[in-house]
């Protein structure tokens, strides 16, 4: 298992290795709950990633995935170890980052279109200028009938698209996106899968990717870095992904290599969540 | 459960001639041999009545109106903005809000009768001072739903527009003050009351002009219709500022899902 | 005086603003223990006014008021029947001032005209003396603008920040105001000049006074309180302002010992010393509060009803 | 941004000692020729503290302060109580809230100063009276908070639990009223100081004993040291209050996510 | 396509079939937003499900999926058409339906042992039993270590979890599922699968189940229905799947029926979501 986490062409993963968009150095994290233990939801980890690479994380459900993704945003204090940012070390919020949560967080007194928009606009963009590239990103997400709606008279996937909007409107440096096609229908996922990789071509952002979706995981990364089960998760597997770019993602599905890559990771997975069933499942 | 308009109002009619009738057989039919309402302390209502026309009539009403409303109006909208104002920098300032709790507590809990005499000394005995009465109930109302209703925001809003690189001033414009909203309208809502009493009591207790002079004035002479006329047109009054309260709230909170009360 | 079987020994007094010189003799009563002497325990129940004292007498909230004598008279229009037993102050106490600055210009009650005059509240008794004086001068009720500036430090207050040219209060708010130096007296009920100059005769202020129907359920207990009362105006004749002082608790020293002493020596011609309430008396109350109030018809009201004089005859040949 | 105990003791003193330190000087001190807080009015730190130690050492406070704070806590009780059940009661029942909402907006516009005679008149001049001038507070501020709690609801939880059968009295139990908790200690805030007041201007109107009756008596006398000694134990007073109402708050409200302006 | 909708072996989607469970007649769905005309999300449609049938139902998003369900439960009420359960018609609150909501719907106040305990609790359980029960399904699904966490100290899947506990543990006659695996690994997603196949297998409930995954659809269900992008998103296909029982939800997918079948639907439901884009995608 060790060598999945040191393999030789993973150059990007070790420290010191020039340009690092995010590096988590020995990052752990607790969580106080009243009247318990600390609850220990990440051992010590170490997670590096280079600017322009496009690194999945994948894991069972409730490993720390959401959790890790935090404390690169900054919204989170690891109870132990460092995150730096470009070499920086982190303070308060991660400036370079653009965060796309796991729950709705919409605001849910703008329209779709105005939520998109303001994200712009606090960075000083006109208003006019923001609403058109607005309605520009809206469109690409598929909503354009639907920029003047309110957040709750808009469907689960609906909304997931519009906060898709609102963070990639903002050509952020750093890309942490918290299962962002979850509630996405197969089709409509590839086609916004496509529209990220093209985005990332373009100028190569750092991008962290969450899904629980193999397939969807390889088909866009670079890297596939898999957690173990919590408590204490840890990170127990780092697969770089070497598919020829550009990738059609839904072509490389046929490719052999895709497969191979998809057994080889998806055995080591499958173990790990029987591992959180383990003693538990009836 | 809608009710038509029509069939409301008449609900609404309905009640108000139920308790008019109870009113006026309480005044006039002894129960025991002793009155429920007797008329010493509360006339009845058709004396009411024809004492409010009166003093519509007259025209003598209209002065002392104009005075209260520019009090209430005044004390409301100061006290109002004091109180978001206040409450807002509090709940983002936690050490302010810690350090000077207790003091705010503590001023709440005064008697604004009391301090009455304090305020004719600074503000003389103009309207100011009545302004002041009011503002002293309104703000306490507001500040404090205000505090609370900032620190109720869902962090996960906040946290996606605080992500998005919004400074403390585009977080108030766009994220606290909306969410505070209903907060703020629910205690408006009360504000509007305690504002009119804040003037009227001032009035009572030291002025030459207003609802509350009328009121006081038919006090010291034991004409207690002139009392409750005073007092009729007073509630009447408040619910024509709570009105244009409602109407910008429904403006202003159209993004609302219709509440979870109204819905089937 | 005779003790224990009175009908109702626990009773409850009520006065609205106990404090005042107005109602010194309640107070006096009550240190003095002559209340005690006569087997009563009485409470005394403190009010936002005189108006609110005489409500709660008519809502059965207390047994007796110490009030003003024109609410019998008032009463009786309102149907209800109010009487008082004895006299506690035979002036109405209340004092018209102007502002120093103004004095010079305001020499008489017609000068007034279209000034702001402060009076205690709307409708009160001093708003209706001064109304009494405008009627006596020609002036009509709203030849000038009267404002409520409430019983206490508030009188001062505007007076002091200039906002009203002329004041018609109480003591203490007049000596304070003598004592700042602020005003000059124009006319002074609290004297027996100044009370004829204006009204031609005694007014009686201050009273005792209950409802018939108590007074004919309980004599022994008014009668035992008329006694206390009538001791307490016997000892306030002879007393020394220095003893008076020492009577009444310390806080109503008003901080300052002496403003108390020239305040009780300006108000001391005002306190009843027979307690009586003589026709002529009635008369010209009747008359003061018809001036002024239209609503009061005076030939509807019978002036006897308004006072019961056989009380006090007792308590004066025990 | 937690502050130590120590340190925010210290901010908080240190805010008192500069607030004493201006009043002192205010009072002692002339500025161009008048002083700005005149010792007539304000009297003077000192002397207003060494009144009130003197108050509780001679004793006499403790009979007056009982009796207020009986009244205070049962007009609170009552006043939230009553602001909590109809605040409910109309929320649920969109039909009755549209029928009484202009008479409940027009009650809490009444003075209720002028109130006062007809309370003593029903429930006489013991402590009955003066609670009920706390409770028509108290009343409108719980009221209108919880109203607008319940409609706030969230749309989802509350659809989930009446897909799971809960009727009407479950759904109160188990999704109104922890909703509404928030909205409701927001109000009751407010309200202990309210619900003072209500008892102190009772007291002031017509008593014979309790704080308000300390001030009036004061106030008549010129006595500002007294009134102010008055204010101030009535202040400490209910910060005793309002402590055991934040204690209650925390221990209901221990599954909150912590407040968002509290986090980072 | 109307033989898609109507096939020979399809006997409980027609009317007057004896035992219907939900019964969708001509049922069409508006909403009416401010200013702008009304928006008719679902036109005249009609779907019946009959008495212990698994239907799934998948469709591009933002189609109407949610929506259905809603009507179905009683929440939303149709602007045309009969809903009719068991017979009768619906009138209010569907009581024999228990529904897994898209959106989190845990009680925030109350612990996730809690917030299933109460849905035993409200129908006459006493406490100590509807605890003990509670506590089974919650290691049913995973989460015995997680029974006095209160809701936002859980994670996405966590949170689902609970729900689905809260759903199934009341052991409803009709069950409304709102992508229920969504935000849980593909690993957990067929544990999660067995174990509603097992529950459905051994009292027959009468299942809508809506998913993004159609492979997940095909192995559950006895039905595949889609639904064509809205707006007046209407039901384009019904897919009678006729794979033995019991399945496995893991070997299955071995089985080339199975393939045959995905191959199938995916070719109508991929037509479908290209239309959605068809003038929108950039
Ligand atoms: N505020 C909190 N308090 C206590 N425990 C928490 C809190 N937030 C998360 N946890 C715990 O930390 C662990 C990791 O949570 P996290 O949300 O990171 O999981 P995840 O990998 O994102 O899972 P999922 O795929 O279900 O979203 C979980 O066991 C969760 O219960
Ligand atoms: N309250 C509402 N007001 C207006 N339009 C609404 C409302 N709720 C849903 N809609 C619209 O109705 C359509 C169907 O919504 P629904 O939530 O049923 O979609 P869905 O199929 O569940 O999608 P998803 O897979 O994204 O959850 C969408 O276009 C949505 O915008
Ligand atoms: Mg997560
Ligand atoms: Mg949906």
């Amino acid at each position: 298992m060790e060598t999945a986490l040191r393999r030789p062409g993973d150059a990007m993963a070790s420290p010191g290795a020039g340009a690092l968009a995010v590096a988590l150095d020995d990052v752990s994290i607790s969580f106080a709950i009243k009247g318990r233990p600390v609850f220990k939801a990440v051992a010590p980890t170490s997670l590096h990633v280079g600017d322009g690479e496009f690194v999945a994380i994948v894991g069972p459900t409730g490993c720390g995935k959401s959790t890790l993704l935090n404390a690169t945003a900054g919204l989170l204090k690891p109870a132990g170890g460092r995150v730096s940012i470009f070499g920086e070390p982190l303070a308060g919020l991660n400036a370079k980052a653009g965060y796309l949560f796991q729950q709705d967080a919409l605001m849910p007194w703008k329209t779709a279109l105005d939520n998109v928009a303001i994200a712009l606009e606090i960075g000083g963009t006109r208003r006019a200028e923001a609403l058109a590239q607005g309605r520009e990103w809206l469109g690409r997400v598929g909503l354009a009938r639907f920029t003047d709606r309110y957040p709750h008279e808009l469907s689960g996937g609906q909304r997931k698209r519009v906060a898709l909007a609102q963070v990639l409107v903002r050509d952020p440096k750093i890309l942490l996106m918290d299962e962002p096609f979850g509630p996405l229908d197969a089709q409509t996922r590839q086609i916004m899968g496509t529209l990220l990789l093209r985005l990332w071509a373009r100028d190569r952002k750092a991008v962290m990717f969450v899904t629980h979706d193999l397939e969807e995981a390889i088909a866009l990364s670079d890297r596939v870095v898999i957690m173990s089960a919590g408590p204490e998760a840890r990170i127990i597997g780092d697969f770089p992904i070497d598919l020829a770019r550009p990738r059609d993602t839904a072509d490389i599905r046929l490719d052999p290599r895709f497969h191979q890559l998809h057994r080889e990771i998806w055995n080591q997975l499958k173990a790990e969540v029987v591992k959180t069933y383990g003693e538990e499942m009836p | 459960m809608k009710l038509h308009p029509a069939k409301l109002l008449f609900l609404q009619v309905l009640v108000a001639v139920i308790a008019l009738a109870i009113w006026q057989i309480g005044a006039t039919v002894p129960i025991g041999g002793d009155y429920l309402l007797p008329e010493f302390f509360f006339s009845k209502p058709w004396d009411v009545l024809s004492r409010v026309v009166q003093l519509f009539v007259s025209g003598t009403i209209w002065k002392h109106l104009w005075i209260t409303l520019t009090e209430t109006v005044l004390a409301f909208v100061i006290g109002s903005a004091g109180g978001v104002v206040i409450g807002f920098w509090f709940a983002r300032k936690p050490v302010v809000a810690a350090v000077f709790d207790p003091y705010v507590k503590m001023f709440n809990a005064l008697p604004r009768v009391v301090l009455a005499p304090i305020f004719m000394l600074w503000l003389g005995l103009g309207i100011w001072s009545k302004v002041a009465l009011g503002v002293t109930l309104v703000f306490f109302i507001v500040f404090f739903n205000v505090y609370q209703g900032v620190k109720e925001v869902s962090p996960v809003v906040l946290a996606n527009a605080r992500m998005m690189g919004m400074s403390e001033r585009q977080l108030f414009r766009n994220v606290y003050w909306p969410s505070a909203m209903s907060w703020m309208f629910s205690s408006l809502h009360t504000a509007v009351g305690f504002a009119l009493v804040g003037a009227v009591v001032g009035e009572y207790l030291g002025s030459s002009a207003g609802l509350g002079y009328l009121i006081h004035q038919a006090e010291g002479v034991f004409d207690v219709t002139g009392v409750f006329a005073g007092m009729f047109i007073l509630a009447a009054f408040v619910l024509v500022i709570d009105w244009f309260v409602t109407r910008v709230e429904r403006r202003l909170l159209v993004w609302r899902p219709q509440a979870a009360s109204e819905q089937n | 005086a005779q003790a224990a079987d009175v009908e109702k020994p626990n009773l409850t007094l009520g006065v609205g603003g106990k404090p005042l010189l107005y109602y010194l003799p309640l107070t006096l009563a009550e240190r003095l223990g002559y209340f005690k002497d006569e087997g009563l325990n009485v409470e005394i129940n403190d009010f936002g006014g005189g108006a609110k004292s005489l409500q709660a007498l008519i809502g059965g909230s207390v047994d007796g008021v110490t009030g003003a004598f024109e609410h019998t008279i008032r009463m009786q229009q309102k149907k209800q029947d109010i009487r008082a037993v004895i006299d506690l102050g035979r002036y109405p106490g209340i004092v018209l001032a102007v502002r120093k600055s103004e004095a010079d210009k305001i020499k008489t009650v017609a000068d007034l005209k279209g000034k702001n005059i402060g009076v205690t509240a709307p409708g009160s008794s001093t708003h209706i003396l001064v109304q009494y004086a405008f009627a006596k001068a020609g002036l009509k009720p709203d030849d000038a603008s009267f404002i409520g500036v409430g019983g206490g430090a508030s009188g001062v207050a505007a007076m002091q920040k200039g906002e009203i040219d002329a004041i018609s209060h109480l003591d203490p708010v007049i000596s304070k105001l003598d004592d700042l130096g602020l005003i000059n007296v124009m006319i002074d009920t609290r004297t027996t000049e100044g009370t004829e100059k204006l009204f031609g005769g005694m007014n009686p202020a201050a009273v005792l006074y209950f409802k018939e129907s108590f007074i004919e359920a309980n004599p022994k207990t008014v009668q035992a309180l008329t006694n206390a009362f009538y001791r307490t105006l016997k000892w306030l004749e002879k007393a020394t302002p220095d003893e008076v002082a020492a009577t009444v608790p310390e806080e109503y020293w008003l901080g300052d010992k002496a403003l108390y002493i020239k305040a009780f020596n300006a108000s001391r011609p005002s306190f009843s010393t027979n307690g009586n309430i003589d026709e002529a008396s009635r008369k010209a109350a009747l008359n003061l509060i018809a001036t002024t109030d239209p609503t009061i018809d005076p030939a509807s009201i019978d002036l006897s009803k308004t006072f019961d004089g056989s009380f006090l005859a007792k308590a004066k040949s025990p």
